[in-house]
């Protein structure tokens, strides 16, 4: 059995240990364009910060690769597949052939279309290592760095330059930091707070045209600009699939056994669309957990042994200048008539946010009390029903005590971690 | 209003330099003796709410704890000391008798250490109990005067029910109530482990427990608590409480505060009433009355339970006990004035009744005196605290002895006298809940099976030196045993001699 | 494997577990000292049960699952199920994302309040000594370290 | 100044021997001589004794009192006493030869006597009762006089010195009995008093002993409850007793009362069947205080013939063997040897294992 696979993060790995564990014979390719080993693509602000070297970046250690016996071939982007004659065109000019196919091409950055961007040729993205190692190269402590895009990767990315650079301004369309996480007090006052750290903001507004050495927002606003990087947003990369014919919306579309349209090929990670328990529906969740399940769940699949992938909703946690904010679910709602509890200590900068809908908890967002999070992100997953539970989650701080016993001695003595 | 008096009894001394604010002490103590001030950061006591249990002292992981006796001193005055000054500002401010716990702690002879025993050298090998048998079986209860056998050499005789124990060691009644369920779990499990038997003292028996039956004395006392058939059928024997030798002449009172819905089912009392056993048993005036309440036990149980007698050791105590072998007691155990209490007044506590080794000894010689000491048994109870007391008591004559104290210290018990607050930090003498479960009857039956073991192997080790390999051989041999520092008088009551005689 | 598990009716809720999953993960193993001048989290909960007639409590570390979430969510690496089954966590490369926290559905990883590298505490079983700290001091057996089979 | 057996307990070593002839073929006192002397060295010089059963046909319906006496006034006044409560049939001194190593010796008188008819019925006891409470009566009462054998048709022969010289100088040879018992003492205390020296005797109990028994005071603290008074203090004393008690008062046949001086260990007792279980914890139930323990190895002489009995876990040597009708006992093999050359079924006897030779029935 050949098993090959297209992309090298998170899905990629989780499926070829998968399969390895099933298969302890079959023949595991993993094609990567990348020319680093796998690493964790959110580590790459760490690494511009210089808190993980080149080496610890990497995310599973050479015995991994021993021990499971993968094949990584580096450098070869796949340019085509050939579902018919089961076969892969690689950049590198070989071709490999497959018996079950997984594509694991994650995303792309999404860079809209400015004016005058071309001049500025020190304009990245900020999605993989290659970008951080380039920006590393080029900065000096009289860098001016634009960062376009207010988000999670804009904000790290600024994180990581803060003190190495002479000035950081992050432009953002939206009116806050995070609108997809925070609402616009504690946005306010996460910005507050960075700005303290020399980082500037400029929100409501663009870069309207970019210049040699600076660029002009929205408002008319001039700033100086060594360094512009686009952090607007990611989109799946479905370039591979689409040379093979696959189904594809915003991102591949897949069955709940990571099933593509097309015979023998699976899809998993950022560039497939999956079902969001929380909206029911199918949508891209560019998750790191995501990745790694769906990856896995295929390569269960690939391998002979049949498993759902049961569905997810959105998750993160993330920290930034000392900050921490997990949150998963749903945290800005359309419906009215979700009820929202809020506890916030504006003091020691905390911030507690749930969210509940029909007797559930469908979100929570948590600033700086991350102490048991897990415990919300398990009662949105298990689609707990509140009045089940031994208190109002909004009266007390959670705990597993919130179960009554039979469901707690379940969990701690029989290890179920559903 | 005014000011109170009373001085602190104890000071709870905090090194600082070890102290690292845990408040593991601040959590453990029910006295709530310990508080911890956050502003601060500093873990502060209130010495006057200290009973000096140690809880806090043994369980600070960083020992930075002492308690000390109150250096606070009065003038010296042999006769008004602080103690003496102390209880009648007490009584003074409360007007009710002085309550205590656990036994008499006056420095009264304690003739246990008093006595030293023999053992084998040259003319009669010792024995090692290691390499060979040495055996410790005692069988409690009454025996007939001799047996018969037919022609065909067919034993005709009928042996009473006995009490079948492993060694010479019962647990003393402690009632539930007095004891939590935990401390009752443990002494089931132990006596049941180690082939011996607990008492259910006063309090009934809980449903839980019946299944220890086989290990288990039920105790029917002046307030009858939780005693029906079922109950009297449940145990190998029961035993009908006279007396007590923390408090001779008093009753008991179990305050309703301890009588919660358990107690209360096992009791057979309402959740919440105080549980009064009386004085005196109110169908018993006299000598004839208890024959018939041991008749009518024997009735109720066909003849299969042994019926035990204890009183409390006084005067009279030799003439009591023979009233009882010839009321038709099985067993009689005579228990002395420095036994445990969970409640008892101060003053009964501390100068009523009589040293328990005086009273065994001349119960013993008057039962032999009078021809039937083989006929009953003789349990030895009062403050018995080691071994090697045991082998003492069984050479001055007793067949058993009964251990209630050492049995609590063993569990945790640290001799604070406060079992009548109900506070009891070890989870012993406590009905709280969150106390309760402070003794883990998993751990606590195991060290009382630890020591017992301990004491079994210790006393073997001494009835091997002296040359004996069956305790039926010590029972009663007083030539084993020599007195130190006694006068004639106590030596002849003992019946021993003096040490090089 | 056998992982410590904690028993309700026996829990005190003293915090002494806690007291010697710091001094275990210390530098100085010394307990004053740990306390004094290292600033560690404990790998233990100690959570308290409201019910009706008394309080009880139970201690919480990691359940090394089976299928553990917290390797799943880890982007660095870092964390990982070793061949014994325990989940341990490598100081080294954790980024103190927090993802675990976010899926740990016992909420048994903690952040570590330590300025230091090691950003998360969690239970390790104290695999280097031998016997988990918290399951020696606990003075009431009520964390025993069990087989998962045994204790089914 | 040293005190005599009754004033304090002397432990002492010993050597024992006995031999039986069950059918009742007397033979004299040469052999048991012969054996006790060949373990001279296991004797001090101050204690030697020997019993005989079958000595006195002529007079086997009387008992014969053996008594010591320190001078004529105390036996006038107990012959006084003898004449007040029994019929006296004959009494004369108990015939001794000169032996250099014997010295001190006291008046030594026997009397072969019945009880007088009615004091016995008065008393409403019978004649062995009565008999056996005049001899404990003297012997606590009449201070300087000791009856050291009451029984009928036997009697014992004991004094200070080495057995083999109390023997010569009681001319043993002259007697004939069916058993014979002999003791040589090695006392560790003791002044050197006749009475004191073994076989202790009661009726028509005699028992030699080598040991020194640990439950002493138990044994004797229970037995002085049905009446008895161990005057002496003396192992052979407070076991005759004991045997006494069991035997002729309780009504136990002798291998039940040896079950319960030699009790089997619990753990023994349970591997028994149940009906032999429940019988032999009865016994040490009841019987626990008789429970002889400390090492010892004893022979019993009695009317029906001789017992050897061991303590539980054997702590004394005890060996015996057989040729023809007659079974040998002895401390040694090799004092068996010496008047048996070729022994048959030589045996050790365990711990705890009496071993019960009786007379055949008289024809």
């Amino acid at each position: 059995m050949e098993y090959l696979i297209i992309g090298n993060s998170v899905a990629g790995t989780s499926c070829a240990q998968k399969i390895r564990f099933n298969d302890k014979k079959g023949q595991i390719t993993i094609l990567s364009e990348e020319s680093f080993p796998a690493y964790g693509r959110p580590l790459i602000s760490y690494y511009l910060a210089g808190k993980v070297d080149s080496n610890l970046i990497q995310y599973r250690n050479d015995d991994f690769y021993r021990e499971n016996k993968i094949n990584v071939v580096l450098n070869c982007k796949a340019l085509n597949i050939d579902s018919k004659n089961k076969k892969v065109k690689g950049s590198n000019g070989k071709e490999y052939s497959y018996d079950k196919l997984l594509i694991a091409t994650g995303s792309v950055p999404f860079v809209p279309p400015v004016k005058g961007i071309e001049n500025q040729k020190n304009t990245f993205t900020f999605l993989k290592l290659e970008d951080a190692k380039k920006i590393e190269k080029i900065i000096t402590d009289k860098s001016n760095v634009i960062i376009v895009g207010a988000g999670l990767i804009g904000l790290k990315a600024a994180e990581a330059l803060a003190g190495k650079v002479a000035s950081i301004s992050v432009v953002d369309l939206a009116d806050r930091l995070m609108a997809s996480v925070l609402d616009s007090q504690t946005a306010l006052r996460i910005q507050k707070y960075i700005e303290k750290r020399d980082v500037k903001f400029y929100l409501s507004n663009t870069v309207a045209e970019v210049g040699k050495d600076s660029v002009v927002l929205k408002n008319g606003e001039k700033l100086p600009c060594d360094i512009l990087i686009m952090a607007v947003g990611v989109k799946p990369n479905t370039e591979a699939a689409l040379t093979a014919g696959i189904k594809v919306n915003r991102g591949i579309v897949v069955n709940e056994y990571m099933e593509t349209s097309v015979k023998n090929i699976y899809a998993a990670g950022d560039c497939v669309e999956s079902l969001d328990i929380l909206s029911n529906q199918n949508k891209v969740l560019a998750l790191w957990p995501n990745a790694y399940m769906q990856g896995e769940t295929a390569g269960s699949n690939m391998s002979g042994v049949e498993n759902k992938f049961a569905g997810s909703f959105a998750m993160n946690a993330i920290g930034f200048f000392g900050i921490q904010l997990i949150s998963a679910g749903i945290v800005d709602p359309k419906d009215e008539k979700v009820s929202i509890y809020i506890e916030e200590n504006e003091k020691e900068i905390t911030y507690k946010k749930l969210l509940t809908l029909n007797n559930k908890l469908i979100g929570f967002a948590l600033l700086n009390l991350p102490d048991r999070a897990g415990i919300y992100t398990s009662l949105i997953n298990d689609d707990v029903k509140l009045d089940s539970l031994n208190y109002d989650i909004t009266k007390k701080d959670i705990g597993l005590n919130v179960f009554p016993q039979d469901i707690r001695h379940n969990k701690l003595f029989r290890g179920n971690n559903k | 209003m005014s000011i109170s008096l009373i001085t602190p009894q104890f000071e709870v001394l905090r090194d600082e330099k070890k102290c690292i604010q845990c408040k593991v002490c601040v959590k453990q103590c029910a006295n709530e003796v310990h508080r911890y001030d956050e502003e601060d950061n500093v873990v502060l006591a209130d010495d006057a709410k200290c009973v000096n249990c140690h809880r806090c002292v043994v369980l600070c992981p960083t020992k930075a704890l002492k308690i000390r006796n109150n250096s606070l001193e009065f003038r010296d005055n042999a006769n008004w000391n602080g103690k003496a000054i102390n209880e009648i500002f007490i009584q003074a401010e409360t007007g009710g008798i002085l309550l205590s716990s656990m036994g008499n702690p006056k420095p009264f002879p304690i003739y246990w250490d008093k006595m030293l025993l023999n053992a084998s050298q040259v003319t009669n090998p010792s024995i090692d109990p290691l390499r060979e048998p040495m055996e410790t079986k005692v069988m409690i209860g009454r025996k007939p005067k001799k047996l018969e056998f037919d022609k065909k050499g067919k034993l005709i005789t009928e042996i009473p029910p006995q009490i079948e124990l492993n060694m010479p060691i019962m647990f003393s009644a402690m009632s539930y109530g007095s004891i939590s369920k935990n401390a009752h779990e443990a002494l089931a499990r132990a006596a049941e482990k180690l082939g011996i038997v607990y008492n259910t003292g006063e309090g009934g028996l809980h449903k839980d427990f019946y299944k220890y039956g086989k290990n288990t004395i039920v105790q029917v006392a002046s307030g009858r608590f939780g005693v029906h058939l079922n109950y009297l059928e449940a145990g190998v024997a029961i035993e009908i409480k006279m007396g007590q030798g923390a408090k001779p002449g008093i009753g008991g009172h179990l305050p309703g505060i301890k009588v919660g819905e358990d107690v209360s089912a096992t009791r057979m009392i309402p959740v919440g009433a105080d549980a009064i056993s009386p004085a005196p048993h109110h169908d018993i005036y006299s000598i004839e009355d208890l024959s018939q309440l041991i008749f009518s036990l024997k009735e109720a149980t066909n003849y299969k339970k042994p019926v035990l007698v204890k009183i409390a050791a006084v005067n009279n105590v030799a003439a009591i006990a023979s009233g009882i072998a010839r009321a038709g007691a099985d067993a009689i155990i005579i228990d002395g004035f420095r036994g445990g209490t969970g409640a008892a007044p101060t003053r009964v506590r501390d100068n009523v009744g009589i040293p328990i080794e005086l009273a065994l000894a001349a119960v013993d010689q008057r039962l032999r005196d009078e021809g039937i000491r083989n006929e009953v048994s003789i349990v030895c109870a009062g403050s018995v605290r080691n071994s090697s007391d045991i082998v003492k008591a069984i050479a001055l004559g007793a067949d058993a002895v009964y251990i209630g104290s050492a049995a609590l210290i063993a569990i945790g018990c640290h001799m604070c006298h406060s079992c009548s607050t109900g506070k009891c930090n070890w989870g012993i003498a406590t009905q709280e809940a969150e106390l309760v479960k402070r003794l883990n009857p998993d751990l606590a039956y195991q060290k009382l099976v630890n020591l017992l073991s301990a004491w079994n192997h210790e006393i073997k080790e001494m009835l091997g030196g002296m040359g004996i390999n069956a305790i039926d051989s010590l029972r009663g041999n007083r030539l084993m045993l020599r007195g130190v520092g006694l006068n004639q008088k106590e030596l002849d009551i003992l019946g021993i001699k003096h040490a090089g005689e | 494997m056998k992982k410590v598990y904690a028993f309700e009716k026996n829990c005190l809720g003293c915090g002494l577990c806690e007291v010697y999953c710091k001094t275990a993960h210390s530098k100085s193993k010394d307990i004053i000292k740990t306390y004094r001048k290292e600033n560690i989290t404990s790998a233990i909960v100690i959570e308290e049960i409201l019910s009706p007639k008394a309080k009880t409590y139970f201690a919480l570390q990691c359940r090394h699952c089976a299928d553990p979430k917290c390797v799943k969510a880890c982007i660095s690496g870092a964390m990982y199920k070793d061949q014994n089954g325990i989940v341990k966590n490598i100081k080294e490369k954790c980024v103190g994302c927090l993802s675990c926290v976010l899926v740990c559905p016992f909420g048994a990883v903690k952040r570590n309040k330590d300025k230091e590298r090691k950003i998360i505490s969690k239970c390790d079983l104290c695999i280097e000594t031998g016997t988990p700290a918290c399951v020696e001091n606990c003075p009431n057996n009520a964390l025993k370290l069990m087989d998962e089979e045994e204790v089914k | 100044m040293l005190k005599k057996e009754g004033e304090i307990r002397i432990p002492s070593g010993c050597a024992i021997s006995g031999i039986i002839d069950k059918k009742r073929n007397r033979f004299n006192g040469s052999d048991i001589i012969k054996s006790i002397a060949l373990m001279h060295d296991r004797s001090n010089g101050l204690g030697g004794g020997f019993a005989g059963y079958g000595i006195y046909p002529q007079y086997k319906d009387f008992f014969a009192l053996h008594i010591f006496y320190d001078n004529e006034t105390i036996k006038h006044k107990t012959e006084d006493f003898l004449n007040a409560h029994f019929e006296i049939e004959s009494a004369g001194n108990i015939p001794t030869r000169k032996v250099s190593s014997i010295a001190n010796k006291p008046l030594i008188w026997r009397y072969f006597v019945q009880p007088r008819i009615y004091k016995v019925k008065d008393l409403c006891m019978d004649e062995k009762e009565f008999t056996a409470r005049c001899v404990i009566r003297i012997n606590r009462e009449f201070d300087g006089a000791y009856v050291f054998s009451s029984g009928k048709n036997m009697g014992a022969f004991k004094g200070v010195g080495y057995p083999e010289d109390i023997g010569d100088f009681f001319m043993l040879e002259n007697y004939e009995g069916y058993i014979w018992t002999a003791h040589g003492r090695f006392p560790t205390n003791t002044p050197g008093w006749w009475g004191g020296a073994h076989p202790f005797t009661m009726l028509d109990w005699s028992i030699v002993h080598n040991g020194e028994i640990s439950s002493y005071d138990a044994n004797r603290r229970f037995v002085e409850m049905y009446g008895y008074n161990c005057a002496l203090q003396t192992d052979t004393e407070v076991i005759t007793y004991l045997l006494d008690l069991l035997v002729r008062k309780h009504n136990l046949p002798i291998e039940k009362a040896l079950q319960i001086l030699v009790a089997p260990f619990w753990n023994e007792i349970e591997k028994e069947n149940p009906e032999k279980a429940k019988e032999l914890k009865a016994l040490r139930t009841v019987y626990a205080s008789a429970l002889i323990n400390g090492p010892f190895s004893i022979l019993v002489g009695y009317e029906d013939g001789l017992i050897a009995l061991n303590d539980r876990i054997k702590l004394r040597s005890m060996v015996m063997a057989e040729k023809g009708n007659k079974t040998f006992f002895a401390s040694e093999e090799s004092a068996i040897r010496v008047i048996c050359p070729e022994p048959e079924n030589i045996y050790h006897p365990a711990g705890g294992e009496p071993i019960v030779v009786k007379l055949e029935a008289k024809i």
